[in-house]
């Protein structure tokens, strides 16, 4: 059978893989899907202990991810959808209108 | 046997998962992640968690990655610029993510009690059903009212021209 | 009866959620008839429980556990024991009559649906505050009814005045509420229990008296009752909630949801008597606003406003007779007032609605067209108000409260206090009712009321005879059924000896006959006295608005504009050099007026090159050099703080994660 | 296990496989033949007798013609996408029990597999419009990713009352609970889930992935050759999945008098074919917003209601 360490460091692996995304890339939908990718290590984490401790709580720690994560794509696809249509770009580099201009107010 | 898939489908998660750091095309991410997911469902089901599984599918591939499919088409984008990743402003990036890999192996093999195999016990549908509506009905009731608000946010979002 | 309680808040709130869900389908007519219902019934509820047990030992009715924290489960319970069940007979009561009466006089707005929501939202929020049994619940209902409060008063969300009317409503009452949940959290922190009943013993128990804990407490907890009463200091959003229809302000700003304070001091009265500093603060912030109100309603020329200044100051005598532990009383006088103000305000709203929404009592006086109903019943409301003598149920409870006031600490003082208060009262109140229902205009009375209307005009008016009678004045022979009634829940007031007794009652007497014939008078000298310096300093409610517009809005927006023109060398100058430059230039010609008719002309001209030199080199050289490099270094710090704030989101995420995994290292370590 | 049995194992997949495939291949040619009668016309007769072997010369056909990739498609996805649809549908079967005796394998969870490689099909669908690279079928992709998402969820959620009756996931169980079948206790389920169902598979009235007058051919405009079969083949294999799922589902499977339960099952299956090439010749398409908004302002609403009233009835029946 395997041992609970190894679906943990399979989890681990996918967390890690998913933070790279996020912190590497730099394109809104790609730092979307390291998010996904990110949640689902935290998902095999939750059904690996619930299953080692042979109780059911994993699992609907699981499905609670599910709902949460459905949620989060639907508002967070529609804001980069809003983010694409105002500026033409998915990049993240250029959407930094929210930063304080440091050469506005030094005139 | 099942040594043998549950390690191959792990490989097959974790690449597809490391794949999406270095493809191109967004959909073609997306497609990476949805491999990732089903290998992933394997897992679930080989873990003993067959009703996590079947939902990992069901709404993870089947609902939530077709809408991530369905944005990127009506967005229509076109190929990304490939940016090199080892980019003089990732290497703190890179290093955070070497560092935190290291504190985690460590803390996964320093613990010996997590290295016992024992059996695995498949957890039914029917009891993930009565621990849902039992003892956790609070976080059930609080999920709806997450989806409701998720829901009017969708709806005032993509509301276009009113706003 | 006790499992039937929750249908006390119930079913107004059923209503509301009926008309909230399904109003779209309702025509307007039935918007009305669902709120009227739904009042109806919590009042029917109300009267079953009279009826039955509920009037010897107190209901009890728990629904379910609302939250469980822990070991902390706040249940969803009600109380009903006799003090919770005169107030819920009061709101109850008065909420219907309102309700029949909104539905002629809303009849041609247009926002019906959204206008009956909350008047049946409010009532199920001030009877859930009402029938709490533990303060979380209680300070939902609180919150609630400052909700509906505040959207009822901007009700004409559309002119600007109501929904500035209502946000200040709104935010006034959001200090008192802050210091409310502050008390509530200091009381929950030393015993960990929100319970009413469990609470009070644990602090009389636990607390000795006059412990700083206890202090602290009530005086939060009076914070809270002062802002939701309209009591000094936070008396200045009742007058502008005027602006809201005349329904509401009756229901809301005169008869139940001002008096939650007094409630609330109340039922928490084993707390206050723990702190007898607090108690004394309660009479004395009662008394300043006894007179307070009555003066400056004198001088209203808004005929609502006159009306709401006289709630603050009744509400005044409701606080001093809390203040004097003449808790029966204070409730007393709760009651009547309920009955008498709510009468004022809905005979005043037929008026004006008559009128064509003309508020000024001149020119109302002037145009003279008014339902003879409303006219009687104004009459008989601001007879009872001003406590003519022996017919009123205001003099019953006014009396009271001013013979009581002797006996505590300090009493003679409060006692003057509340008995000029009572001669003001008579005063405005009169004035009042001559100018507009005698004024010059010419008298038709072919206006008449709809049934809907005159029928609550009509058992109000009744109410604010007959309510007087169940408790006559200490020392008559009489019943005393109402102070004998609570005497197990209020402690019994104290009253001084009975010739001093009788006195006092001679005088209380005397006083309303006094203000009559001084409004008589002062009608007559209307012109003149109305444009004194004083009268204008009253009629602005003592200055109270100038006053926090100058302390609290001024600095804060000049605070902002100052922070607005930010880092730059603008911003430097408005906070430093301007004031420098003022205050050299004052020196400096200070210098040249002392010295320069002196015979030292020659230090004169030294002193002033002096000065010149303080003007001119300090200024511009060393005073240059100091702003500059301070806006330097402030330039520098904001560069090196901004670039926290490059609105990169790959940054923000590796800062986030780099954070987590700080942590994680630290809790492996 | 040993060599044998894994040798026995794999040749009776093969076989099932290539018996599906056949199946379909005739279901094609009855299609053509069927639709042929309703219409007063005589539809394919000359290869073979009565046209029997039509299937076969298609099959040559199509294999025999050049596997074109348009110079401006997304290769690798193009590739892949035609063989998700058949593979989705074919996986299906497996759980799927023909009777009491013959099934490939009992899964405990047969339902929710079904459902979730059903939901797997879409990107098939999704994948082939997209990389196309061209105008329609992107538009066909977009409108069956949409119709999918709308038809999924009632169509789970008709299921659920089934579930609740038989109180199993396993097809096995479900058939076996029903002494009644279950159209009779689930009338509006059986409805709800028929009419997903044909959504499900892009039949009329509900092809709007492959509109013919208004996309070209929708997704698979720019596919020919054995791809083009594959999209075929996966559609009418799909159709027998539903019918198959639906005689299971609500129709007692393979319960009947006197004849064997196979032939009870094929029976059934048949007859709900035949009812879905019928819809064909009868009913017009649907426009695309009616499309959507029947998904969600009416089968979902009805889902619910069914779901609440089962539930409702099934507490009020347990505690009596």
């Amino acid at each position: 059978m395997i041992p609970l360490s190894h679906s943990l460091i399979i989890a681990a692996l996918l967390f890690v893989l998913g933070l790279a995304v996020v912190l590497l890339r730099r394109e809104l939908l790609f730092i979307l899907i390291g998010l996904e990718v990110m949640l689902n290590g935290v998902a095999l984490t939750a059904i690996a202990a619930g299953q080692y401790w042979g109780n059911a709580d994993g699992q609907v720690l699981v499905i609670m991810l599910l709902t949460v994560t459905a949620a989060e794509v639907v508002v967070a696809l529609i804001l980069v959808w809003l983010a694409f249509d105002h500026y033409k770009a998915v990049r993240v580099e250029t959407l930094t209108h929210l930063r304080d201009d440091t050469d506005r107010s030094t005139s | 046997m099942y040594e043998f898939i549950f390690y191959l489908s792990s490989a097959i998660a974790v690449v597809a998962a490391g794949a999406i750091l270095v493809v191109r095309h967004p959909v073609h991410a997306a497609l990476y992640l949805i491999v990732s997911l089903l290998a992933l469902a394997l897992l679930f089901f080989l873990l003993g968690a067959p009703l996590l599984a079947a939902l990992q599918v069901m709404l993870y591939a089947g609902a939530i990655m077709v809408l991530f499919l369905f944005m990127m088409m009506v967005m229509n984008l076109r190929t990304e610029r490939n940016l090199p990743l080892l980019l003089p402003g990732n290497w703190g990036g890179i290093s955070l993510l070497a560092l935190l890999l290291w504190l985690v192996l460590l803390l996964l093999l320093s613990r010996s009690s997590l290295d016992e195999a024992g059996s695995i016990t498949v957890i039914e549908p029917k009891e993930v059903g009565s621990a849902l509506f039992g003892p956790y009905l609070v976080v059930v009731e609080a999920a709806a009212i997450l989806l409701l608000a998720a829901l009017v946010a969708a709806l005032y979002l993509s509301r276009k021209g009113k706003r | 009866m006790s499992q039937w309680l929750w249908l006390i808040p119930g079913t107004p709130l059923l209503g509301s959620l009926i008309i909230l869900f399904l109003g779209s389908l309702l025509r307007r007519k039935h918007l009305a008839m669902v709120a009227c219902c739904a009042s109806a019934a919590a009042f029917l509820v109300v009267v079953l429980a009279w009826l039955t047990e509920a009037t010897s030992q107190p209901l009890q009715q728990t629904l379910y556990t609302w939250v469980a924290v822990g070991e902390w489960r706040p249940m969803f319970g009600f109380t009903l024991d006799r003090l919770a069940l005169v107030m819920v007979s009061i709101v109850s009561s008065v909420g219907l009559l309102v309700h029949l009466y909104s539905v002629p006089f809303m009849a041609e707005e247009a926002d019906q649906r959204r206008y009956y929501f909350f008047l049946n939202l409010f009532l199920a929020g001030m009877l859930l505050l009402v029938l709490a049994d533990n303060l979380l619940l209680l300070y939902l209902g609180w919150e609630l009814v400052g909700l509906c409060s505040y959207a009822l008063i901007g009700f004409w969300y559309r002119d600007p005045p109501c929904s500035n009317a209502g946000r200040k409503a709104f935010i006034v009452t959001r200090i008192g509420d802050t210091a409310l949940a502050l008390g509530i959290f200091l009381l929950f922190s030393q015993f960990h229990e929100l319970s009413l009943s469990a609470l009070l013993t644990n602090a009389t128990t636990q607390w000795e008296k006059g412990s700083t804990l206890a202090t602290l407490a009530t005086l939060l907890i009076l914070g809270g009752a002062v802002g939701k009463s309209a009591q000094l200091p936070l008396q200045v959003w009742l007058p502008d909630a005027m602006l809201g229809p005349s329904p509401v302000s009756a229901l809301i700003h005169a008869a139940t949801m001002v008096t939650a304070g007094v409630y609330l001091i109340a039922r928490t009265h084993p707390l206050f008597e723990l702190a007898p500093h607090t108690q004394w603060l309660v009479a004395a912030i009662g008394a300043l606003t006894i007179v307070y109100g009555a003066s400056a309603a004198v001088a209203q020329s808004d005929f609502k406003k006159v009306l709401a200044y006289s709630t603050i100051s009744q509400i005044g005598y409701m606080f001093l007779a809390l203040g004097c532990g003449a808790y029966a009383i204070a409730l007393f006088h709760l009651t009547t007032h309920a009955f008498f103000k709510a009468l004022l305000f809905l005979s005043a709203g037929a008026v004006i609605r008559a009128s064509g929404d003309e508020h000024d009592i001149n020119s109302l006086g002037k145009i003279g067209n008014h339902p003879s109903i409303a006219r009687w019943t104004f009459l008989i409301g601001a007879a009872s108000l001003a406590g003519v003598p022996f017919i009123t149920a205001g003099f019953y409870s006014k009396d009271a409260i001013l013979v009581t006031a002797w006996s505590a600490p300090t009493g003679p003082l409060l006692w003057i206090f509340a008995a000029f208060g009572a001669l003001l009262t008579a005063i405005y109140i009169f004035r009042v009712y001559f100018l507009v229902f005698h004024g010059s205009g010419p008298r038709t009375s072919t206006i008449s009321l709809p049934y809907f209307m005159s029928l609550p005009l009509l058992i109000l008016a009744l109410l604010s005879i007959v309510s007087g009678f169940i408790e006559l004045p200490e020392g008559w022979p009489g019943p005393h059924l109402w102070s004998l009634w609570l005497a197990d829940e209020l402690a019994v007031a104290t009253f001084p000896p009975l010739t001093i007794t009788y006195t006092l009652q001679f005088i209380t007497a005397l006083l309303p006959l006094a203000g009559f014939s001084l409004a008589l008078w002062l009608i007559q000298r209307e012109q003149a006295y109305q444009s004194l310096p004083l009268a204008n300093f009253l009629r602005s409610g003592w200055g109270f608005d100038a006053f926090y517009y100058a302390m609290l809005v001024r600095p804060y927006l000049a605070l902002a504009r100052i922070l607005q023109a930010g880092e730059s060398k603008e911003g430097i100058t408005y906070i430093v050099v301007r004031p420098y430059r003022a205050l050299a230039r004052g020196v400096s010609d200070a210098v040249e007026t002392l010295l320069i008719e002196g015979a030292l002309t020659r230090i004169t001209r030294g002193f002033l090159a002096f000065a010149t030199f303080c003007r001119k080199g300090v200024e511009y050289k060393m005073l240059e050099a100091g702003i500059t490099s301070l806006v330097a270094a402030l330039r520098f710090s904001y560069t090196i703080l901004s670039t926290t704030q490059n609105g990169f989101l790959s940054r923000y995420a590796l800062v986030i994660s780099t954070g987590a995994v700080f942590f994680l290292g630290y809790w492996l370590w | 296990m040993n060599v044998a049995q894994w040798l026995l194992t794999l040749a009776s997949l093969g076989l099932v496989l290539l018996g599906l495939v056949l199946v379909a291949a005739f279901m094609i040619y009855g299609e053509r033949r069927i639709l042929a009668l309703l219409q007063d016309r005589l539809g394919p007769n000359r290869a073979g007798p009565f046209g029997l072997l039509q299937p076969v010369a298609d099959i040559l056909k199509l294999i025999s013609k050049e596997n074109f990739v348009p110079p401006f498609a997304d290769r690798m996805v193009y590739t892949i996408a035609p063989v998700i649809v058949p593979l989705t549908v074919l996986l299906s079967f497996a759980v799927v029990p023909v009777s009491e005796d013959w099934w490939l394998a009992d899964l405990n969870i047969a339902l929710l597999y079904v459902l979730a490689l059903s939901s797997l099909r879409v990107y098939g669908l999704i994948l082939g419009g997209w990389s196309s690279n061209s105008k329609y079928p992107l538009l066909g992709g977009l409108r069956s990713a949409a119709q999918m998402i709308s038809y999924e969820l009632p169509m789970g959620l008709a299921l659920v009352g089934v579930v609740m009756l038989s109180g199993s996931f396993s097809l096995k169980e479900i058939v076996a609970a029903q002494t009644l079948p279950f159209i009779v206790l689930q009338p509006l389920g059986f409805i709800i889930f028929l009419v997903c169902g044909i959504a499900e598979t892009n039949r009329l009235p509900f092809d709007l992935p492959e509109a013919e007058n208004e996309l070209a051919a929708g997704y698979n405009t720019e596919y020919g050759g054995i791809q083009f079969a594959f999209f075929y083949l996966g559609e009418y294999l799909g159709i027998l999945l539903i019918a198959a799922l639906v005689t299971l589902l609500f129709l007692g499977g393979w319960h009947g008098p006197w004849l064997p339960g196979v032939v009870w099952f094929a029976l059934k299956t048949l007859a709900l074919i035949f009812l879905f090439f019928w819809l064909r010749t009868s009913l017009p398409r649907l426009r695309y917003d009616q499309l959507m908004d029947f998904g969600w302002k009416v089968m979902l609403p009805a889902a619910l209601l069914n779901l609440l009233m089962t539930a409702g009835l099934g507490l009020f029946w347990m505690e009596n």
